[in-house]
């Protein structure tokens, strides 16, 4: 049936983009336990970024890359300046400290650029792909490609390589990961580096569909936070996962049930997943015994 | 006598409310004041659930958009009195806790904090769009409590701004009080027990669970309360007042002031209401300074203003 | 007199490995019953199912006559017993007061109200627990730290806190999970007449510990664990000299060690 | 190989090391004892980088090592079996020991591993298993066999026999033994003090923040003022 | 030197209302000082950013009179934020003129409170009166949940049956949603629909367009005049903008009107101060903060400046005053002092805004 079609094809759309934030949420998070709030503004930078180099006249490509560069940049900034002075801090501490810098660089993007809402041109144009009477965009094939293409890199990266594993030993005994010898502060770095960089990325492939400005970021961090926190925070498969799940449930929501509630329909069914899988879908528990 | 630390506490909010005053630039200044004083009403309520029991909520602004439009409504719809309005508010906030807190407080960490972060994007949906009932995003008008021309009738001369600025210092002191109260209580200790370690607290007889209810449920009528507050002061009320960003806005107080401690609170809530004010003067550069202040102090005194002050002071002491 | 506590045919398994299988005994009210048994032998998930952490998959644990397998461990303070850890558990922010009057919760919790309003009740409650309290601490050697905030204190001393925690419960039953590690000879002897002490009193008390002097030192009767199962028990003497325990557990060159120290 | 010279640290404004002499030579084992709070956890903490340095100096193999931070100690061949274990709850049984060989790549550790396993076959047994799940007295052995994954010249013991099953301390402390025999230099801290004198060459006495005496082991041990005091006899 | 204080949501949600009103403002009192000021005086703006917040907006709503001492206020970007300062204003009685849309600002009439746009309600009239004429009766309508969107989606469910129109299908969509595909689908398979109305602002409606276009639906679109820039057509593309209509102001039709058209001057003045000044494209927001200070600076130059109720009557008292959004006349009993002829039926064709007629 084309409407239900259309239905899905909206949900991942959306998806796919929550499910590249979620992405982002993860590295950071597994690297330090610390939800960075931040996250969304990396994803606004890329958007915005990319705009601006774009109408500078650098091509698209390059646009998106610099984006990247200079967002990652920025993540490398934030963990030196405001992450890294504050060592050893509660953990709510660090996460009023990621709250003031997205404040900050929402500050910032708002004086660097403006307060306009922007977009780019589609990576592969405009002309809308018919699958069975539902249409999708070319841009939002990009987008899945991408949340699949960082998931994987982020799947192997946790599970298949020894620094992945010194990243999720450096958020579980910080101390202890200093005595076989890893530089916490250098995984600090580059799991900032990585995640905004992811965030940049998301904020690049997304624009064309979602539009950017300066102050669009709180709505993805927001999203892309319950996105993996339905799927488990800190597991690439759950932030995938339950990005997806949120985009899927919105639309079928507004599609068949009310449009108005829909972003409630998206948080029962995490209130109800949490209920009985209280470490989210694939979220692992903790194995500290007493 | 040593004074204790909840008696120099009250003594402290006291000569704040009472002196405070005296040292306006102008009458704008109690209007500052007293939003001061109903966000530190609320924050208080965030340091017993997060300070003393650690507990992440980032939905509480729901129960004081609960509180808020009850003030509206219940005059209009139950034809109540504003003042018994706010009870009421507080009450069914109250309930709503108990019963959200039951299935919810179960969850650890993020978790918790995504599921009242629901809560309240769930409350605040209802407030934009139940158009019907609430009138919308736009807002809706509130009765007037009627408590300043009573108390101008004894013979004080109140301006608004004048009664609203002691009338919520009172009613801060009193929630201060409370909370100190249930601080070096034997409630007070099993939370802060819990937030230690939930197991050991368990086996010493503390039953977990109704804790945290308790301790989420006192913190729901703190919001409730506050946003009563605001909404009779305003005289109008809007569903920003149950937004995302209400809730963070309570957090970042408590933790900037400190999250443990009440004082702290009223710091936190003091500094986060005045800096906007403050930062005008920078224009358009204000959410940058915003943030960079944010930033500064939980870097530099990480623990939250109050706590990490007092430690340097004792450390200088001896 | 009768037994207090009864454990009956527990067992519990984790990922299909049986941790605990079917481990029965009692201990009566003033008497030493100590587990011993190599690492990993189930000792303290037997202690974690007897508290209501873990609920037991088969089997039962009677306290006082009363069925109380897999109840909530705060019931099961209520019903008096306590208990210490292995892997500290300690309110690492609040003082070492603080947290040897939790142990008071019971008897000094009454109506949250109270509590919010500073009623008389509350606060007499709260100062006789602060009382009590500091005579614990005093007990346990730790009166000159009491105002320290307990995150800052050393191993040993953590071990001791807790102790002293569970005693303020005032329980009949008392499970102690390796009082003495990280204390040294001296310092276990210490810990050793508190014990003996205690049951002196009246109260049931079950321990785990590695330091064999203290165990034969104390113990009334001993239960030997190995991969989750009973293999020994008996009365210190007999089960020393069991050749089972002395190859699972005890090492032979132990026991030398021991017969010259 | 170490030399501490008038080493002082403090937690915030309380210092609990007030100049602490001590030396280990090359090959040698070197037991500190003391009781609950004389600082025996504060001192390794500042051997191996994670605790700062208020005052004095320590010399590792003729170089300064208090400006190295921690995670370079291990390259430089000091690798510690921590207080309260510190493992990481949250990986396996065999991701905490390739985490302990974090700096090597070579086929070694491999090797490393299996004897890490032979020497505590239950370790092999649970390798896939999350670290956290472990007995008490499991993840004892795996912090200690965590240490050994780092091929140090000097290990940093902070009482590795404790929780463990009599027939485990007695094996441990052959290991330690074993280690002088393959050049590997010990300061062992240890509430066991007989067991630990027995091993080692020298040994020092610890009381609140200072050392009180020192010698060689088989003279503490015989000390009547140690026997009452630490060993209990 | 005259003091005028105003209270914008130049940052949040409302940004893309508020940032060219405050712009427009800096520009104008920048403007009238070079050019001597009013009678000699020069005018001082006081500005503060509200966010979007109604209780901030209060906050400075209060320090505006009590601490700065305006002599006027011009705000509330938002219906919201505009009810807040309305309450301080009318209070401390200082003259207060609105930039929202909701017509319970100025109905019913209060003494001190102006505003310059039209009400929602007549922007769905004259949509309404449109979609009669070319004879359709079965709407559809999709909005945004902000302020704006749900206040006119209100408005327009209440006038709709005036012409004979029904609503057929109702969907909504949140300010920041990415995609409505899901919406439009469902109001394009409602039976026998024939229009589509999108009360909106900021990137909800260019995103509505594009899935519009993506879903390849062909029914007449009316958009409000919360789109009403120049940027929008940008963001929602030329091609998927075509044959879009929505009622708009003089200011987007600058180069279309008649010469003798009384509002070409003041359009043109200000398009081409603001478009140098900003680098950006005006909109019909920028035009109410215009119109809000003309109205403002011409009262203030007949008034005895100081005081309040005097700027209050003689704000009343304007009279045909061309501004950018259209001819005013305030009465005590109307302080809007526009009527539906200021509002013009747009098209975008091409890619540009052309008039219907
Ligand atoms: N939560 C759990 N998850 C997985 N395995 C567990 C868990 N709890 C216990 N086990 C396993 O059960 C067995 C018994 O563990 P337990 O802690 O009871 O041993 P113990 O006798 O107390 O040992 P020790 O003397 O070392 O403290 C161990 O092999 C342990 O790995
Ligand atoms: N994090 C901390 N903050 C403040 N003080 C501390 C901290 N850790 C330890 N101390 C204090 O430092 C002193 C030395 O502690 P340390 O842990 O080094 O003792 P220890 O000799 O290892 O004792 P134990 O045998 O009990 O392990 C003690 O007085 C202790 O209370
Ligand atoms: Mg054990
Ligand atoms: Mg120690």
């Amino acid at each position: 049936m084309s409407e239900l079609l259309q239905f899905l094809f909206s949900g991942v759309t959306v998806g796919a983009v929550y499910a590249l934030v979620a992405l982002g949420f993860t590295i950071i998070y597994n690297a330090s336990d610390v939800v960075n709030f931040a996250q969304g503004e990396f994803v606004m930078l890329g958007g915005m970024i990319t705009w601006a180099a774009h109408a500078a006249g650098l091509p698209l490509p390059l646009a998106a890359l610099s984006a990247i560069v200079i967002t990652s940049a920025i993540g490398v900034a934030m963990n030196k300046l405001a992450i890294e002075p504050a060592r050893g801090a509660p953990v709510v501490s660090l996460i009023i400290i990621t709250i003031g810098a997205s404040i900050f660089i929402q500050g910032a993007a708002q004086i660097v650029f403006d307060k306009q809402i922007h977009s780019f041109p589609a990576f592969s144009g405009d002309a809308p792909l018919r699958v069975g009477g539902a249409t999708i965009l070319p841009q939002s094939l990009w987008v899945l490609g991408g949340a699949v293409v960082v998931f994987v890199g982020l799947w192997v990266f946790f599970t298949r390589t020894l620094l992945g594993r010194a990243v999720l030993a450096t958020s579980n005994n910080r101390l202890a990961a200093q005595l076989v010898g890893i530089n916490t502060n250098f995984v600090m770095t580059l799991s900032f580096a990585l995640s905004a960089g992811i965030g940049a990325l998301a904020g690049a492939l997304a624009t064309p569909i979602t539009l950017t400005a300066y102050n669009v970021g709180i709505g993805f961090a927001l999203k892309g936070f319950a996105g993996a926190m339905l799927g488990g925070m800190g597991n690439p498969k759950g932030a995938l996962v339950g990005g997806f799940l949120i985009g899927l449930i919105e639309a079928l929501t507004a599609g068949y049930l009310s449009s108005t509630y829909k972003d409630a329909a998206a948080f029962v069914v995490i209130l109800l997943v949490l209920f009985f899988m209280p470490q989210g879908l694939f979220g692992r528990k903790s194995t500290d015994r007493v | 006598m040593r004074i204790s630390p909840k008696t120099a506490t009250l003594l402290v909010l006291a000569v704040l409310v009472a002196l405070s005053p005296f040292f306006f630039p102008s009458n704008f200044y109690y209007r500052i004041g007293s939003l001061m004083f109903v966000n530190a009403i609320a924050v208080i309520g965030i340091v017993i659930l997060t300070g003393y029991a650690g507990q992440i909520s980032l939905g509480h602004a729901g129960f004081a958009g609960i509180g808020a439009y009850a003030c509206a409504l219940a005059p209009v719809h139950l034809g109540l009195h504003p003042g018994i309005a706010v009870f009421l508010g507080a009450a069914i906030s109250g309930v709503l806790a108990w019963m959200v807190g039951r299935p919810i407080l179960r969850l650890k960490g993020y978790y918790l904090g995504v599921a009242t972060l629901g809560f309240g994007i769930l409350v605040s949906m209802i407030l934009t769009n139940e158009r019907d009932l609430t009138r919308g995003p736009d807002g809706i008008d509130v009765p007037d409590l009627g408590l300043r021309a009573l108390v101008n009738g004894l013979g004080l001369n109140l301006s608004n701004g004048q009664f609203w600025y002691f009338f919520s210092g009172i009613c801060m002191i009193l929630g201060a009080w409370i909370a100190l109260n249930l601080f070096n209580s034997p409630a007070g200790r099993a939370l802060r027990a819990l937030h230690g370690s939930e197991v050991a607290a368990r086996t010493v007889g503390v039953d977990v669970a109704r804790m945290k209810l308790q301790a989420f449920v006192i913190s729901a009528v703190y919001a409730s309360i506050s946003g009563s507050l605001l909404a009779l002061q305003n005289r109008f009320v809007s569903p920003d007042i149950a937004g995302f960003m209400h809730s963070i806005e309570m957090v970042t107080m408590a933790v900037l002031g400190g999250v443990g401690s009440v004082l702290g609170a009223v710091i936190g809530a003091g500094i986060l209401t005045l800096l906007p004010q403050v930062l005008t003067i920078f224009a358009e550069y204000e959410q940058l300074v915003l943030g960079l202040v944010m930033m500064l102090v939980m870097i530099f005194l990480r623990e939250g203003l109050l706590p990490s002050i007092l430690k340097r002071f004792r450390g200088r002491d001896e | 007199m009768s037994e207090l506590l009864s454990i009956e045919g527990l067992g519990i398994s984790f990922g299909g490995v049986k941790a605990v299988h079917d481990v029965s005994f009692k201990v009566k009210p003033g008497e030493i019953v100590s587990v011993i048994g190599p690492n990993g032998a189930g000792k303290t998930t037997l202690f974690n199912m007897i508290s209501g952490i873990y609920r037991p998959e088969t089997g039962r644990v009677v306290l006082n006559g009363e069925d109380v397998t897999g109840m909530e461990p705060h019931l099961l303070a209520r019903r008096g017993m306590s208990r210490t850890f292995q892997n500290l558990q300690i309110f690492q922010s609040m003082t070492v007061l603080e947290n040897a009057i939790t142990g008071y919760h019971l008897q000094e919790s009454g109506s949250v109200l109270a509590d919010l309003f500073n009623l008389p009740a509350s606060r007499r409650r709260a100062r006789e627990a602060e009382a009590g309290a500091r005579r614990l601490l005093e007990r346990v050697g730790l009166e000159r730290a009491a105002e320290r905030e307990a995150g800052n204190l050393s191993y040993g001393s953590l071990k001791r806190l807790e102790i002293a925690r569970a005693l303020a419960l005032g329980p009949k039953v008392l499970l102690l999970d390796e009082p003495a590690a990280g204390c040294n000879a001296v310092e276990t002897e210490e810990i050793d007449h508190l014990i003996a002490e205690v049951a002196a009193s009246g109260v049931a008390i079950l321990l785990v510990e590695h330091d064999m002097k203290m165990v034969m030192r104390i113990s009334n009767h001993i239960v030997v664990l190995d991969h989750g199962e009973k293999i020994a028990e008996g009365d210190p003497a007999t089960v020393s000299r069991n050749p089972a325990v002395i190859a699972a557990y005890l090492g032979a060159e132990a026991e030398a060690e021991h017969a010259d120290g | 190989m170490l030399t501490v010279d008038g080493l002082r640290s403090r937690y915030g404004r309380i210092e609990v090391l007030h100049g602490i002499d001590l030396h280990v030579d090359s090959g040698e084992i070197v037991t500190v004892v003391g009781a609950n709070g004389a600082g025996k956890t504060t001192l390794l903490r500042c051997l191996s980088g994670v605790q700062p340095v208020t005052g004095g100096s320590i010399t590792f193999r003729g170089e300064p090592l208090v400006p190295v931070p921690a995670h370079r100690r291990l390259a430089r061949g000091l690798a510690q079996s921590p207080e309260g274990r510190q493992i990481f709850t949250n990986l396996t049984v065999e991701e905490n020991l390739r985490l302990g060989a974090f700096l090597f790549t070579d086929d070694r550790v491999e090797k490393d591993m299996d004897d890490a396993f032979a020497m505590f076959p239950i370790l092999r047994d649970k390798r896939n298993l999350a670290a956290g799940g472990l007995s008490g007295g499991q993840q004892q052995m795996l912090a200690m066999a965590r240490a050994l994954m780092g091929r140090p010249s000097c290990l940093l013991l902070d009482e590795p026999s404790m929780g463990l099953a009599p027939i485990i301390v007695s094996q441990i402390f052959e290991v330690v033994r074993g280690m002088k025999d393959l050049g590997v230099t010990v300061l062992l801290v240890e509430q066991n003090a007989f067991g630990a004198l027995k091993i080692a060459d020298r040994g020092y006495v610890m009381e609140t923040g200072r050392v009180t005496m020192e010698g060689p082991a088989e003279e503490l041990i015989a000390d009547p003022r140690i026997r009452e005091a630490y060993l209990g006899i | 030197e005259i003091r005028i204080g105003a209270s914008i949501s130049a940052t949040g949600p409302a940004a893309f209302l508020g940032d060219p009103e405050a712009k427009t403002l800096e520009l104008l009192v920048e403007e009238l000082n070079a050019a001597g000021g009013i009678d000699g005086e020069n005018l001082r703006l006081v500005m503060y950013d509200d966010g979007g917040d109604p209780n901030r907006a209060r906050t400075f709503a209060t320090r505006l009179i009590e601490d700065d001492e305006v002599v006027a206020i011009i705000g509330g970007t938002t219906t919201g934020t505009t009810m807040s300062i309305l309450a301080v204003a009318e209070d401390a009685e200082v003259p207060f003129i609105s930039l929202a849309g909701a017509i319970e600002i100025i109905d019913p009439v209060r003494p001190y409170t102006f505003k310059t746009p039209h009400t929602d309600r007549m922007a769905c009239q004259k949509i309404f009166e449109d979609i009669q004429a070319r004879g359709f009766t079965r709407v559809g309508m999709i909005s945004g949940t902000d302020g704006f969107g749900a206040s006119m989606q209100a408005q327009c469910k209440q006038v709709i049956g005036d012409y004979g129109i029904e609503l057929v299908a109702d969907e909504t969509y949140n300010p920041t949603d990415a995609d409505m595909t899901a919406q439009l689908t469902k109001i394009r398979n409602t039976a026998g629909i024939e229009a589509i109305v999108n009360p909106g602002f900021g990137q909800g409606p260019s995103i509505v367009t594009r899935n519009y276009k993506q879903l390849a639906i062909d029914l007449p679109f009316y958009q409000s005049h919360g789109v009403a820039s120049d940027g929008f057509i940008e963001l929602a593309g030329a091609d998927a903008a075509e044959g879009i209509r929505l009622p708009g102001t003089a200011l987007l039709v600058a180069n279309l009107l008649a010469e003798d058209d009384p509002q070409k001057p003041v359009v043109d003045a200000y398009k081409t101060a603001y478009e140098s000044h900003t680098n950006s494209s005006v909109g019909t927001f920028g035009g109410y903060a215009h119109d809000a200070f003309l109205i403002l600076t011409e009262a203030l130059g007949r008034a005895d400046a100081t005081d309040p109720a005097s700027i209050r009557d003689e704000i009343e008292a304007t009279e045909g005053l061309a501004g950018t959004t259209g001819i005013y006349t305030f009465t005590p009993e109307d302080h809007l002092g526009l009527d539906l002829s200021a509002f013009r039926m747009l098209e975008i064709r091409d890619g540009a805004w052309t008039l219907v007629d």
